[in-house]
């Protein structure tokens, strides 16, 4: 079975010209609240990840005996199950983590991303190119939250997935970690800045093309 | 009497060389210029051709939309020749005068007796119909429409401005005529705005069959739109015509003699003049002709030489004939000099508005050579409530010109742009410290709008 | 100043359009038109111009802030001298001051210039006078004994996102200068609050007299709930006076009312401050003050007996009311906005202030926070005018 | 086949209800059992930690049955009351008792070296939300032999130091609690503490510690805490002397 270009797309292109967070601009909550760490933020992109390939699998399956009238609330049903699966397999495995991730986990359930690729997606399209999508949509999700995360823990609390790497010897010369990126303001701040950024490239971008 | 409209916001600026009482002829050219550019918002079709012979009073041109309305010749001649710009544009149409000056005849009578249409007719044809102009948009009224009222402006209160006293002298019984005419132009009423302690020529106070309408206080109080907006504010829909007590002599004289005389007198003002004071000439002549020998001699700066006054006139060449709209002839030092720390410094010989420099200290009455240096750089709107301190109307200024500059022609509506012209908003150009084009945004404005309207 | 004007002369031509470095023309003209006047000439419009400009208008609000200055850098000193118990002259206190104050001021210019000197060359803009008030308005604004990388962290921050994000001068919503002082705050609590901050020397433990307190006025009210005294590091009441005078701790600049109203006046009779937002910012507070003392006794929060003239001269108010409130860009633009704006701003400053025990400073956070409520007064207000102008044009048709 | 009918619908979500509910009970119950023991290690590792005793998570069990002897529920008479498991006490919901129907764990530990601790649980609140932690006394009742706090929402770099060792916690240890004042009728910011966490008190001062810089009100939160929740002891420390 081999992947055509376009389905390669469907996994590529979430990663940047139609990244959910900076593109699309859904699934900021949680891309605030759990950002602080690395550690949680690559557990909630894994969570987000699996929830998504499973529930636009499953939906993708069941696409055309879904009866149409209630298939939001199926949709929902399905992610509703599939988020608290995760969420009991999370505290019984990585308790830590689950700690605090918190409440976010069982909010995947009104992440915008997840509703929005099964009903413009997986509703439509069969199931090889639903997981394909939905594995590109969590991984856009997943760079986003991990490259705000590796900045807010790296400048808030000087570590990196809970490693101390910021010497001593700067905290000793003065330097203190940066207690505002531990706040949620400065994660909005911060994915703001990846928008400008990617912004302005992607102008270059088209100037380049036409 | 009636009483005083206090106008308090706004700004005489002291600028050196205020005209004196005293008045000579400016000698006769060997050509005439007509500007068509004079006129905002008309598109020229010409009507005299190229070495085609004109009296004063034919019609030279007509604008595309109203052609009813003519722009006619200031004097009789030969059409020497037309000159264009880019695009075609229509610049300048040069008229070599005959030695005698033969008049084009129109109707002579009492225009009390006179139907309105042929009052209308005879405006019309003549050349004068384009010295009435309307609110909304500040341009050529339009003889279509009935305005609400008609106002006349009888002092003017920009920076060393002509006294409409001095000129109307000898041309009183001309004005009583011209007002009459005008009555017969709307169902509303004639308005003519008079100073409260300065105007006294007994033509405009004692003005019979109109409202005299005085006004106090510092410029812009002699303008239509500021004299407008605080007797007969337009409202959306209404119109009201404006024109001041000189071209209202000149529609008199149309119909006292049945010809168009296009006799005016200009100040010629300004620190670089030598002798500030009243040129007699035509309209059309060049601006040479009317400050000839009487430039200072320029040592450090070159002059710029405008038609009108310096917050609204037009920058000219000593060739171009003389505005249509213009009486004053101003001459200031160009700016275009660098200032070593200029904005430092405490500067005790800078006028300013805003009393950042010390100049404030040395009290009132000492006048200024200004130049047409910029004094800093473009800024976005950074500071408020300068514009509302030169501006004697009920209205938001900065409000109004960001709608302009966002292109919301709704918005700019509801602010009220219908009720201001370029001129009424020059002295909020003149003391903005971001350097913002206040006139051309509005322009940009009105013209948004007008064609939005039609 | 002739060898320099041939200097700028030569070099002119290198950055114009069709020059070799025409890409550094942003820089270039930043540094020619500090030196001069530019020779441009008006095009359209009014021929001549008035003699202000924006870099006038900063310059003068620098100026303005000179008496508080001046007096911050002997304070300093001389709270210095008090805290270490030795005997000190005035000169040795404004010199100690100097030490302490001149690299905070340098860090904030340097960070200031670096900034607006980067985007205006990415953007090809003019670079703006709008650094020369922040720069100077954030050393105003920070304890004495902040440390110099983060005032220069700060403000870079402040300007890159409270301004240059927005578009530049002109176009932000937040103060760049209370940006940079809530940046501090947010980022580095530990350093920008407590009790050793306020007086040179005293986080570094030099030679403290003993029970000396470093606290603040409004900290000692903060903690205690105020008492009927409110007194310096030794223990001895303040008087009123003291108070306004500003021989108090506190940030830099901020100490001394008198001095700050000596900029009110300057800045005032040149009419670049705004009398009503300063009014309506000193009612409010005032308004605040006195609520609170009158429900003073339905509460066990002994700091809201404070009496409200007390809280016009201590911390940020006066500072806020003169320097802060009043930046033109990010205050409310209509007239009748100015007065809600600077009420709401005052009356809120002392409501954070007294009721919320974790921001003592409620000045700033207020500031910040009506500077996004200033559009939103000005809505209202330009809809309120139109709903007027429209009644005017009914009433005249009937 | 018509998946807009009714009977189809209804069919459709019965189907869809049995499915997710039988294999959501499957993974509710399947992992009940991990969790529970999560909560529990966690809790066990606090515990160990406030005697200053390091565990990991893999033998924070053993260390915890070989260290915590006893485990008691005391009512405010100091007595010691049955009926309720001391391990499982939820301590929110005991502070919103009265005074009288309040109940409190307490653990003895014994350490290697033989000597005796006694672990209270204490829970207050700071300036943002619940601040809560362990004290660990010698078993002259008086002196704390080590404390841990944990707390929500703490101001980071002020506040929320509490939970650092380094920086809070360690001044507790060998501080004495002065219990002899405590008056349960009324609140503990009306009476003397228990413990000052005061700003420049600690040192040398055998019945306070140092407050944090510039975070005067978790601070105070701390001292509160201590009050109240070892004040409730005042009775049963009477009584084991």
């Amino acid at each position: 079975m081999a992947l055509t270009s376009k389905d390669l797309k469907l996994v590529t292109n979430p990663l940047n010209m139609e990244n959910p967070i900076t593109v699309q601009v859904l699934g900021i909550c949680s891309a605030l609240a759990i950002t602080v760490q690395m550690k949680s933020a690559v557990v909630m992109a894994l969570s987000v990840t699996v929830v998504l390939i499973f529930s636009n699998l499953i939906t993708s399956l069941l696409r055309n005996t879904i009866p149409n009238r209630i298939r939001i609330i199926v949709q929902l049903t399905i992610v509703a199950a599939l988020v608290i699966i995760v969420d009991q397999i999370l505290k019984a495995y990585v308790y830590d983590v689950s700690k605090q991730l918190s409440v976010f986990v069982g909010l995947i359930i009104t992440n915008c991303i997840l509703m929005g690729r099964l009903e413009a997606f997986a509703m439509g399209n069969k199931p090889l190119p639903s997981v394909l999508d939905a594995i590109g949509n969590g991984a856009g999700y997943g760079v986003i939250l991990i490259i705000v995360a590796f900045l807010r823990e790296l400048l808030g609390s000087g570590k990196i997935w809970g490693y101390q790497v910021v010497p001593d010897a700067f905290y000793e010369m003065g330097y203190v970690n940066n207690g505002l990126m531990i706040l949620p303001p400065m994660a909005l701040i911060t994915v703001g800045t990846i928008i400008w950024v990617q912004r302005s490239r992607y102008k270059q971008l088209i100037e380049q093309n036409g | 009497m009636s009483k005083i409209t206090k106008i308090t916001q706004g700004l005489d600026i002291p600028l050196q060389g205020g005209p004196q009482a005293k008045l000579v002829e400016a000698p006769k050219p060997n050509a005439y210029v007509i500007h068509p550019t004079d006129f905002h918002g008309i598109t020229p079709k010409l009507k005299a051709k190229q070495g085609e012979r004109v009296k004063a009073g034919s019609p030279l041109f007509f604008d595309k939309a109203s052609p009813e309305v003519m722009f006619t010749s200031p004097v009789s001649g030969t059409v020497s020749a037309i000159n264009r710009g880019e695009k075609r544009k229509l610049l300048e149409i040069v008229i070599e005068p005959d030695a005698q000056v033969e008049y084009e005849s129109f109707t002579k009578g009492d225009p009390t007796s006179l139907s309105p249409e042929q009052v209308r007719q005879n405006i019309m044809l003549s050349g004068i119909w384009p010295s009435i102009r309307q609110r909304p948009y500040a341009v050529i009224a339009n003889p279509n429409q009935s305005p609400k009222s008609i106002f006349v402006t009888a002092f003017d209160s920009s920076p060393l401005a002509p006294d409409y006293d001095f000129l109307i002298q000898g041309q009183e019984e001309a004005f009583k005529v011209g007002l009459a005419a005008l009555r017969k132009l709307t169902t509303g009423k004639v308005h003519v705005g008079i100073h409260a302690e300065k105007t006294k020529s007994a033509a405009f106070t004692q003005a019979e069959n109109v409202q005299v309408n005085r006004f106090s206080g510092p410029h812009p109080s002699g303008l239509a739109g500021i004299q407008i907006h605080h007797i007969d504010p337009i409202n959306k829909g209404e119109v009201v015509w404006y024109l001041d007590a000189l071209a209202t002599a000149t529609i008199g004289k149309l119909f006292m003699k049945g010809a168009y005389d296009a006799t005016r007198v200009v100040a010629v003002t300004g620190s670089e003049v030598k002798e500030p004071r009243y040129v007699k000439g035509l309209y059309g002549t060049p601006i040479k002709n009317f400050i000839q020998g009487n430039l200072a001699e320029a040592k450090d700066y070159k002059p710029r030489i405008i038609s009108g006054n310096a917050l609204t006139g037009a920058k000219a060449m000593e060739a171009n004939g003389i505005g249509y709209y213009h009486h004053q002839i101003t001459v200031l030092p160009e700016g275009n000099h660098y200032e070593f720390f200029g904005w430092a410094l405490p500067g005790f010989g800078k006028f300013s508005f805003s009393r950042t420099f010390f100049s404030w200290l040395s009290g009132n009455g000492k006048k200024y050579r200004l130049d047409t240096n910029f004094h800093g750089g473009h800024r976005a709107f950074v500071f408020s409530g300068q514009y509302e301190k030169v501006l004697p109307m009920d209205l938001m200024p900065v409000q109004l010109l960001k709608a302009v500059l966002i292109e919301d022609v709704e918005l700019m509506e509801k602010l009220g742009i219908y009720e201001v012209a370029e001129e009424d908003m020059a002295l909020c150009e003149y003391v903005c410290a971001s350097k913002i084009e206040v006139q051309s945004i509005l322009r940009k404005g009105l013209d948004m709008m007008k064609k939005e309207m039609s | 100043m002739k060898a320099l004007r041939n200097l700028f002369d030569n070099l002119k031509p290198h950055v114009e359009k069709d020059g070799k470095f025409h890409y550094l023309h942003s820089t270039f003209d930043a540094f020619h038109t500090l030196f001069f006047v530019p020779n441009r000439v008006t095009k359209v419009g009014a021929h001549i111009r008035d003699y202000i400009d924006s870099k006038r208008s900063m310059a003068l609000v620098v100026l303005a802030m000179m008496p508080a200055l001046f007096f911050g850098i002997w304070n300093v000193g001389y709270h210095h001298y008090l805290a270490t118990g030795v005997e000190a002259t005035f000169m040795m206190m404004f010199l100690h001051g100097l030490i302490k104050v001149v690299p905070i001021i340098a860090a904030s210019y340097t960070a200031g210039l670096a900034v607006e000197f980067t985007m205006a060359q990415i953007r090809g803009h003019e670079v703006n006078e709008g650094f020369l008030v922040s720069g100077m308005l954030v050393p105003l604004i920070v304890p004495v004994d902040v440390p110099l990388w983060m005032v220069f962290v700060a403000t870079a921050f402040a300007l890159l996102f409270g301004k240059e994000v927005f578009g530049g001068t002109g176009m932000n919503i937040l103060n760049p200068a209370l940006t940079a002082r809530a940046f501090l705050f947010f980022a580095y609590p530990a350093q920008m609050s407590g009790d050793f901050i306020w007086i040179s020397g005293l986080s570094a433990g030099e030679g403290i007299v003993d029970g000396f307190s470093g606290a603040t006025c409004l900290a000692q009210a903060a903690a205690e709930g105020f008492t009927g005294t409110l007194h310096n590091g030794l223990g001895q009441a303040y008087t009123f006076w003291d108070m306004f005078l500003g021989v108090i701790p506190g940030s830099i600049g901020e100490t001394s009312t008198l001095m700050i109203m000596i900029g009110a006046v300057v800045l005032l009779v040149t009419g670049i401050g705004n009398w009503k937002i300063m009014l309506s910012f000193v009612l409010g507070g005032l308004a605040m003050g006195l609520l609170l003392n009158g429900l003073a006794g339905y509460s066990d929060n002994a700091y809201m007996t404070l009496p409200a003239h007390y809280h016009l001269v201590l911390g940020g108010f006066a500072f806020g009311a003169v320097f802060m409130v009043t930046d033109p860009v990010s205050a409310a633009q209509t007239d009748k906005g100015k007065w809600i704006y600077g009420f709401l701003a005052g009356f809120f400053s002392i409501m954070i202030r007294v009721l919320n025990p974790a921001y003592p400073e409620g000045v700033m956070l207020s500031i910040l926070l009506m500077n996004v409520f200033a559009p939103l007064i000005d809505h209202y207000v330009i809809q309120g005018h139109i709903k007027r102008r429209l009644a005017r044009a009914t009433a005249s048709a009937k | 086949m018509d998946t807009n009918s009714n009977s189809y619908i209804y069919i459709f979500s019965s189907v869809m209800v049995i499915i997710v509910a039988a294999a959501l009970s499957l993974a509710a119950t399947g992992l009940k059992e991990r969790q529970d023991k999560n909560v529990e290690i966690e809790k066990k590792q606090n515990l160990l930690s406030c005697v200053l005793i390091e565990s990991t998570v893999e033998d924070a069990e053993a260390k915890f049955d070989q260290h915590i002897v006893e485990k008691y529920t005391i009512d405010h008479q100091g007595k010691v009351v049955d009926a309720v498991d001391p391990f499982t006490i939820d301590m929110k919901a005991e502070l919103a008792k009265s005074i009288e129907e309040r109940h409190m764990p307490v653990f003895i530990a014994k350490l290697d070296d033989g000597s005796t601790k006694t672990i209270i649980p204490v829970r207050g609140t700071g300036l943002w939300g619940p601040i809560w932690g362990y004290v660990s006394l010698n078993d002259d009742n008086k002196t704390i032999y080590g404390a841990v706090f944990d707390h929500k929402s703490e101001t980071p770099g002020l506040g929320a130091e509490i939970s650092s060792y380094d920086q809070f916690q360690k001044q507790f240890e060998g501080k004495t609690i002065e219990l002899g004042s405590y008056d349960p009728a009324k609140e503990a910011k009306q009476q003397a503490p228990v413990l000052a966490v005061t700003k420049g008190m600690g040192e040398g001062n055998p019945n306070a510690v140092d407050g944090i810089s510039g975070g005067t009100i978790t601070s105070k939160g701390v001292q509160y805490m201590l009050t109240d929740c070892l004040g409730f002891f005042s009775p049963y420390f009477n009584q084991t002397h």
